[in-house]
């Protein structure tokens, strides 16, 4: 039971992290209304950023925040001008393809100018383990818990509740009309765009911390969890995204310790193609809507 | 109990607004059917309850007598309703040939098999599906744009591209969601001497109309909605006389000034 | 108007690669210059007086690696300490006087292009033999083509045993995965560590669990309980709950089967403060490791067959060398790498006057001597069994605690 | 620019016969081996990349798993050739048959999902076949994958040179391209048009969409599975490896350079696909960043893909209808 327990808190854990990328996804997709392969690139750049700025200026978590959200930022108004607002009224594939093109880009320019080893980091936030009863959680475990809580929750207030947020979401569900209530769609869209952008940065920065090193190519297959996450959650909310990817790391760890780790992938996409199944929108629901 | 098309207590929901309540309605062979009523009346929900787009919430649809409230819209396709959309829904990136011989698709039977080896089965559907859809565009008089792209062509003859394409399939009931809208008089003309013409053919016709003019001089009879129920039914002169139908649907003010109000439009 | 450009624009791309490849890349380029030349500057001494004389024609020596993609790292390697090797032989004259010449071709970690290159480098006549690929698998995708053209296929650092028996024109150095896992079991965690129940984490692909296949028979044999024993891809980042449940199996040690996640396994063992002794094998083995885990590393057992020590001044400037140029530190691979190209080397000068393809296999096969990486004799099959040292990390170092007569004491 | 068209209209039959005779003449030309594996390469992803526009480009279901297909197709025939000694040319028909069930099986839970749902699925199913692959050491030897795949004979005369299988190659593309003319210029690809292009207004006519996309996939898939069997003895050596994502995102990259929705453009593609990468080795490891830089601009100027129809719903035409004032953008039609 209590070894049931602690692989339940490994899968929250894991799943803390995919819902950290899962936010950021589903801002991005929210906004743009279009699907993003570049997210995992985008929160390696973060990665790098914090990196450097680790090194230049000793441990510092704040600065190393600032930078990462600071490089995303940038990078995600390269990905927005370059994949998504020459698209808004073209066919989705055309611009996905030009996220994915844009992926691959960024991925082996980082290779020739970071290298292609692995880079450590080390200790920035000193390792501690707590016990709780027989359940062991690491300092950073618990930040990285808090953080995904905190977000998801300042970002739905965010956008629910500001007008900024709302202008976000108006947006993201009908350009058109949002343009003749006066918002400027570009502008909106970029921010938003670059809003999410930014959480991948530092989810890339928090993600690099906990396993302590970052490489050019960390994004592939971390983005392709935090994709799944954020299709279990509809795509657009927030909150229903950060449970789409609390979910995927409780089943794959699930999956884990009754079968084998070899599987942790198909663990998760099974897991995704059987909730689409049974609903094809994933969680999100809107009651009374026509089909 | 008889009737091409019948519904018996026609319900759609969605959440709690009602958007279609307990309608009944009888569709007789050879009629030209209407259904008018203001906008948010229910009237395209409730011809998307019977084209099997939506499921009714209660009651029975029912077409030769057989109860299709629950069949797939292909389904009830197949048994013979053809259907057009108020908006139009045309293959935009087909030519108006092509368009219309998709719509020859339940006239014929050509499965891979056949597709690949060019059997007798393949050469006779493709040579039906010519003769069908060419002589189907040329009784709607569209035979000069088959090869135009659909898409390119102004909104009254994309309309008209729809009739003809859901006519290729033969179906045994015509329902057309407002075909008339966004015409202008002339067009709108020649769409109702195009629908009579049809008629006394024998093709029975269901259709969602605004405008009042062109509801009174098609139909023979005609169905009133409002707020999802039927408020009134029967010959265009029963209904235009009926009180309850002035005020619903036209308000308090009289009756011949908005006809004429609303023909300009 | 657009539709024809874009026809001529394709019809432009394939006359491009017709005459891009088709012609034979000599007579147009000088070698020096072809393609992905190892970028170190000048091919070694080519000025010097003692380097190889200009008017002799260079051997060129096809290389396979991947330099990008997921296995950049290790193509990096390749390029470094071949580079470095390939100066040191036109440094002390060439190979009898012929200009040692490497070509570098990107097979990006897939077997497809893998093969393909092989399939390129075989129908250029100027190129004598083939280095490469790194990983197995994109080996055993080259070696039907290169057993079919008859031209030798030496990877220094393919470690399935499969590799070098499927032709008599493959070859490997590495030392085979089959032996290293039972040396593992019988040696290191059996009579050094003395463990009784171990837990195994494998990568899986053809190296992890080749090691898993023959450490567990030699694991029973020396009395051993394997308690757990689990595989993950190779793109695995986070093992938490594969260490929870090796926790809960109650190991006394933990074997690592890994090459390029191994710090995080060792990262996240030690960060939820399981302190477990635990051994790692000899592709992990690097400075790099240290670096990426620091004090989480102390004490770590590992199997090396070779050992950069200071005592052993060639080695030792080798690695500093390595450590410069590519920038991070030197494992076991960089070692393969160098010896691959000094071997090949030395087989082709085995050939004197005549340099062909099948004499250079001949003479590969004859090899017998004592390299960087220890001594070198090939099998039959064309591989070999290497010998090992037990190291231990203490205080961000390596430290020998068993020499390479271990296994006969 | 419309009389090449005419002339290319007119003489159709012509040219595509000189098409077929250059492609059956050229490689005799004393080309290198290595030359004529590029050339299988492209012949080989030509039909991949077919089959792919089959399901992408015809019915409109944008699939990213496609290396599944072609992963089970290249191990049935590893399998079955390696363990049953069956030969090859039942075996080939078998793997394709293998490859359309899986196509079959993953398109039910297509059925009901659009858009990028759709494709989160395939890409999933194409993940988990690749898994399977690797983990079922019993059947599949797991991460040693399959060695010495025997080549295939054909009444004593041996596929043992790339240049044979350049023909068989170039046979089965041929094939393909014949069977899928047929298919696509008959009633069942109008249907799949149909789909693609309005599946509301497809079911109002009668248009089973559901048993539609399922023939649908299930012919692409054949077609992979065939492609992944041919592969399979061509390189004699498989492992899981090779049907990665990243192969999948590949031959997707392929129909959309070439141009969807078109039986010309995955050849285009292919060449252009297989050429760059080739061409563009002498610039090293920045080629990708050239490449990837490539699509980007591609994307931008030229959507549809070089050999797409600029009046296609796959080419975002849309915007231009708009812009001139015709309806076209929202498909919305139930209110």
């Amino acid at each position: 039971m209590e070894y049931i327990i602690s692989q339940l808190i490994n899968g929250i854990c894991q799943g803390a992290i995919y819902a950290l990328m899962a936010i950021g996804y589903s801002v991005v997709v929210g906004v743009t209304g279009m699907v993003t392969f570049t997210h995992g690139e985008v929160m390696m750049l973060g990665a790098f950023a914090s990196y450097y700025v680790f090194l230049w200026a000793g441990n510092n978590l704040f600065l190393g925040i600032i930078a990462s959200f600071a490089a995303s930022w940038i990078v995600g108004m390269a990905v927005y001008k370059i994949c998504y607002e020459h698209f808004f009224n073209a066919p989705r594939h055309i611009s996905l393809i030009c996220t994915v093109g844009f992926s691959m880009l960024l991925k082996n320019l980082a290779q020739i100018l970071f290298g292609a080893n692995r880079l450590p980091m080390l200790n920035i936030i000193e390792n501690q383990v707590y016990s709780l009863g027989p359940v062991k959680i690491n300092l950073l475990q618990i930040v990285i818990l808090l953080v995904v809580f905190a977000l998801a929750a300042v970002l739905s207030l965010f956008l629910n509740r500001t007008r900024a947020g709302i202008a976000l979401r108006a947006v993201s569900q009908e350009k058109t009309a949002a343009y003749m209530v006066g918002i400027n769609v570009r502008r909106v869209a970029m921010t938003g765009n670059c809003i999410g952008c930014g959480i991948g940065g530092v989810a890339g920065m928090l993600m690099a911390i906990y396993y302590q090193t970052c490489y050019a190519t960390m994004g592939g297959t971390m983005s392709m969890k935090a994709f799944s996450s954020s299709v279990l959650g509809g795509m657009t909310d927030v909150r229903l995204s950060a449970l789409g990817g609390l979910c995927i790391g409780i089943i794959e760890n699930l999956g884990i310790t009754f079968s084998s780790a070899n599987f942790r992938d198909a663990f998760a996409f099974c897991f995704l193609i059987l909730v689409l199944l049974i609903r094809p929108q994933g969680f999100a629901v809107k009651k009374g809507a026509r089909p | 109990m008889s009737g091409l098309l019948r519904t018996e207590g026609v319900c759609c929901y969605f959440g709690g607004l009602k958007a279609v309540d307990n309608v009944d309605m009888q569709v007789e062979p050879g009629d030209i059917f209407g259904i008018i009523g203001p906008n948010g009346a229910g009237k395209t929900t409730f011809f998307n309850v019977c084209s099997g787009i939506y499921k009714p919430t209660h009651g029975k649809v029912y077409f030769c007598d057989q109860d299709i409230s629950n069949m797939s819209q292909e389904a009830i396709s197949h048994l013979g309703v053809g259907r057009t959309f108020q908006t139009t829904q045309l293959f935009q990136f087909m030519s108006v040939l092509e368009n219309v011989k998709i719509g020859c698709h339940m006239g014929t039977k050509t499965n891979m098999f056949d597709a690949i080896f060019h059997t007798k089965t393949y050469r006779a559907d493709e040579q039906y599906a010519e003769e069908k859809s060419m002589e189907t565009l040329r009784n709607a008089g569209l035979e000069q744009y088959a090869n135009t792209l659909a898409g390119n062509l102004s909104y009254g003859i994309q309309r008209r591209v729809e009739i003809a394409r859901s006519l290729a399939s033969s179906p045994k009931i015509l329902m057309l969601d407002e075909p008339a809208a966004g015409m202008n008089r002339l067009e709108t003309d020649a769409l109702r001497d195009f629908l009579k013409e049809l008629n006394a053919k024998g093709q029975t016709i269901l259709l969602i109309e605004h405008d009042m003019k062109f509801v009174m001089n098609c139909c023979n009879r005609i169905m009133v909605l409002n707020f999802g129920e039927k408020i009134c039914e029967g010959s265009p002169e029963f209904v235009s006389g009926n009180k309850e139908v002035q005020t619903a649907y036209f308000g308090s003010r009289t009756f011949g000034k908005d006809v004429e109000a609303n023909a300009e439009n | 108007m657009k539709k024809l450009f874009a026809m001529l624009t394709v019809i432009a791309l394939m006359l491009g690669l017709l005459a891009g490849c088709a012609s034979d890349p000599k007579p147009t380029k000088p070698a020096g210059t072809q393609g992905t030349q190892a970028p170190t500057g000048g091919s070694g001494g080519t000025a010097g007086s003692e380097g190889p004389s200009e008017d002799k024609a260079p051997i060129r020596v096809g290389v396979l690696a991947p330099l990008t993609g997921t296995m950049a790292e290790f193509g990096k390697t390749y390029e470094v300490a071949m580079s470095m090797a390939a100066e040191k032989v036109n440094a002390e004259g060439g190979i009898n006087g012929h200009e040692l010449v490497l070509e570098f071709e990107d097979s990006k970690g897939d077997q497809n292009q893998s093969a393909e290159l092989a399939s390129k480098f075989a129908d250029d006549d100027g190129i004598v033999a083939i280095l490469g690929d790194f990983s197995s698998g994109c080996a055993m995708a080259a070696a039907p083509i290169c057993d079919e053209e008859e031209i030798v296929l030496f990877s220094p650092t393919a470690s399935n045993a499969a590799f070098a028996a499927s032709s008599k024109w493959a070859f490997q150095i590495a030392g085979l995965a089959s032996y290293e896992g039972s040396y593992a079991a019988t040696y290191e965690v059996g009579k050094y560590a003395g463990a009784h129940d171990v837990a195994v984490f494998y990568m899986n692909t053809d190296f992890g669990a080749s090691i898993v296949e023959n450490f567990r028979p030699a694991a029973e044999e020396a009395g051993m309980n394997i308690v757990f024993c689990e595989g993950y891809s190779d793109t695995e980042t986070d093992f938490s709950a594969l260490i929870t449940k090796a926790q809960a199996a109650n190991p006394d040690h933990v074997l690592i089967v890994d090459q390029t996640s191994i710090s995080n396994v060792i990262n996240q063992i030690r960060g939820i403060g399981w302190d477990v002794p635990i051994t790692m094998l000899g592709p992990s083995t690097s400075q790099q490791v240290i670096d990426l885990c620091g004090e989480n590393c102390e004490d770590i057992l590992t199997t090396v067959s070779v050992y950069y020590s200071e005592e052993d001044p060639e080695a030792y400037a080798f690695a500093q060398e390595f450590a410069d140029r590519a920038g991070f530190g030197a494992t076991v691979m960089a070692g393969f790498a160098y010896d691959g190209v000094i071997i090949l080397s030395e087989a082709i000068a085995a050939c004197g006057d005549n340099i062909t393809r099948a004499a250079i296999r001949d003479n590969l096969a004859k090899t017998d001597g004592t390299y960087l990486t220890g001594p070198i004799k090939f099998s039959e099959d064309g591989d070999i069994i290497r010998s090992y040292l037990i190291c231990q990390i203490v205080d961000g170092k390596y430290v020998i605690r068993c020499g390479y007569d271990y296994a006969n004491e | 620019m419309s009389k090449i068209k005419a002339f290319v209209g007119k003489h159709r039959s012509l040219m595509l016969t000189a098409a077929l005779v250059f492609a059956i003449v050229f490689p005799l030309f004393g080309f290198k081996k290595s030359m004529v594996r590029i050339f299988c390469r492209i012949l080989m992803y030509f039909t991949l990349a077919g089959s792919l526009n089959i399901t992408n480009g015809y019915s409109g279901q944008t699939s990213l798993g496609h290396a599944g297909f072609y992963c089970i197709g290249a191990y049935v025939m590893a399998i079955l050739t390696t363990r049953f000694q069956i030969s090859f040319w039942p075996v080939l028909l078998l793997s394709g048959i293998g490859a359309a069930v899986a196509g079959l099986i993953i398109s039910v839970p297509t059925l009901r999902l659009k858009g990028i749902y759709l494709s989160i699925i395939t890409l999933g199913a194409s993940e988990v076949i690749r898994i399977i692959a690797l983990n079922w050491e019993g059947v599949t030897g797991g991460s040693f994958g399959i060695k010495d795949i025997p080549r295939p004979t054909f009444f004593g005369f041996t596929f043992d040179s790339p240049l044979k299988f350049y023909y068989l190659f170039l046979g089965v593309a041929v094939i393909f391209l014949l069977i899928s003319y047929r298919l696509i210029h008959s009633r069942v690809g109008r249907s799949w048009m149909s789909i693609r292009e309005n599946e509301l207004a497809a079911k109002s006519l009668g248009v089973r969409t559901a048993p539609a996309k399922m023939m649908n996939f299930a012919y692409g898939a054949f077609w992979a599975g065939i492609i992944g069997g041919i592969y399979a003895v061509y390189v004699q050596y498989i492992d899981s490896a090779v049907f990665s994502l990243d192969e999948g995102f590949n031959i997707m990259s392929m129909i959309i350079i070439g141009g969807q929705g078109t039986l010309i453009g995955p050849i285009v593609g292919s060449i252009v696909v297989n050429g760059l990468t080739e061409l563009l080795r002498p610039i090293g490891v920045w080629r990708f960043v050239m490449y990837a830089a490539l699509i980007i601009v591609m994307m931008w100027f030229r959507p549809q893909g070089l050999m797409g129809e600029s009046n296609s719903i796959l080419a975002g035409a849309k915007i231009k209808m708009r812009k001139a004032g015709k309806t076209g953008g929202k498909k919305e039609a139930i209110s």
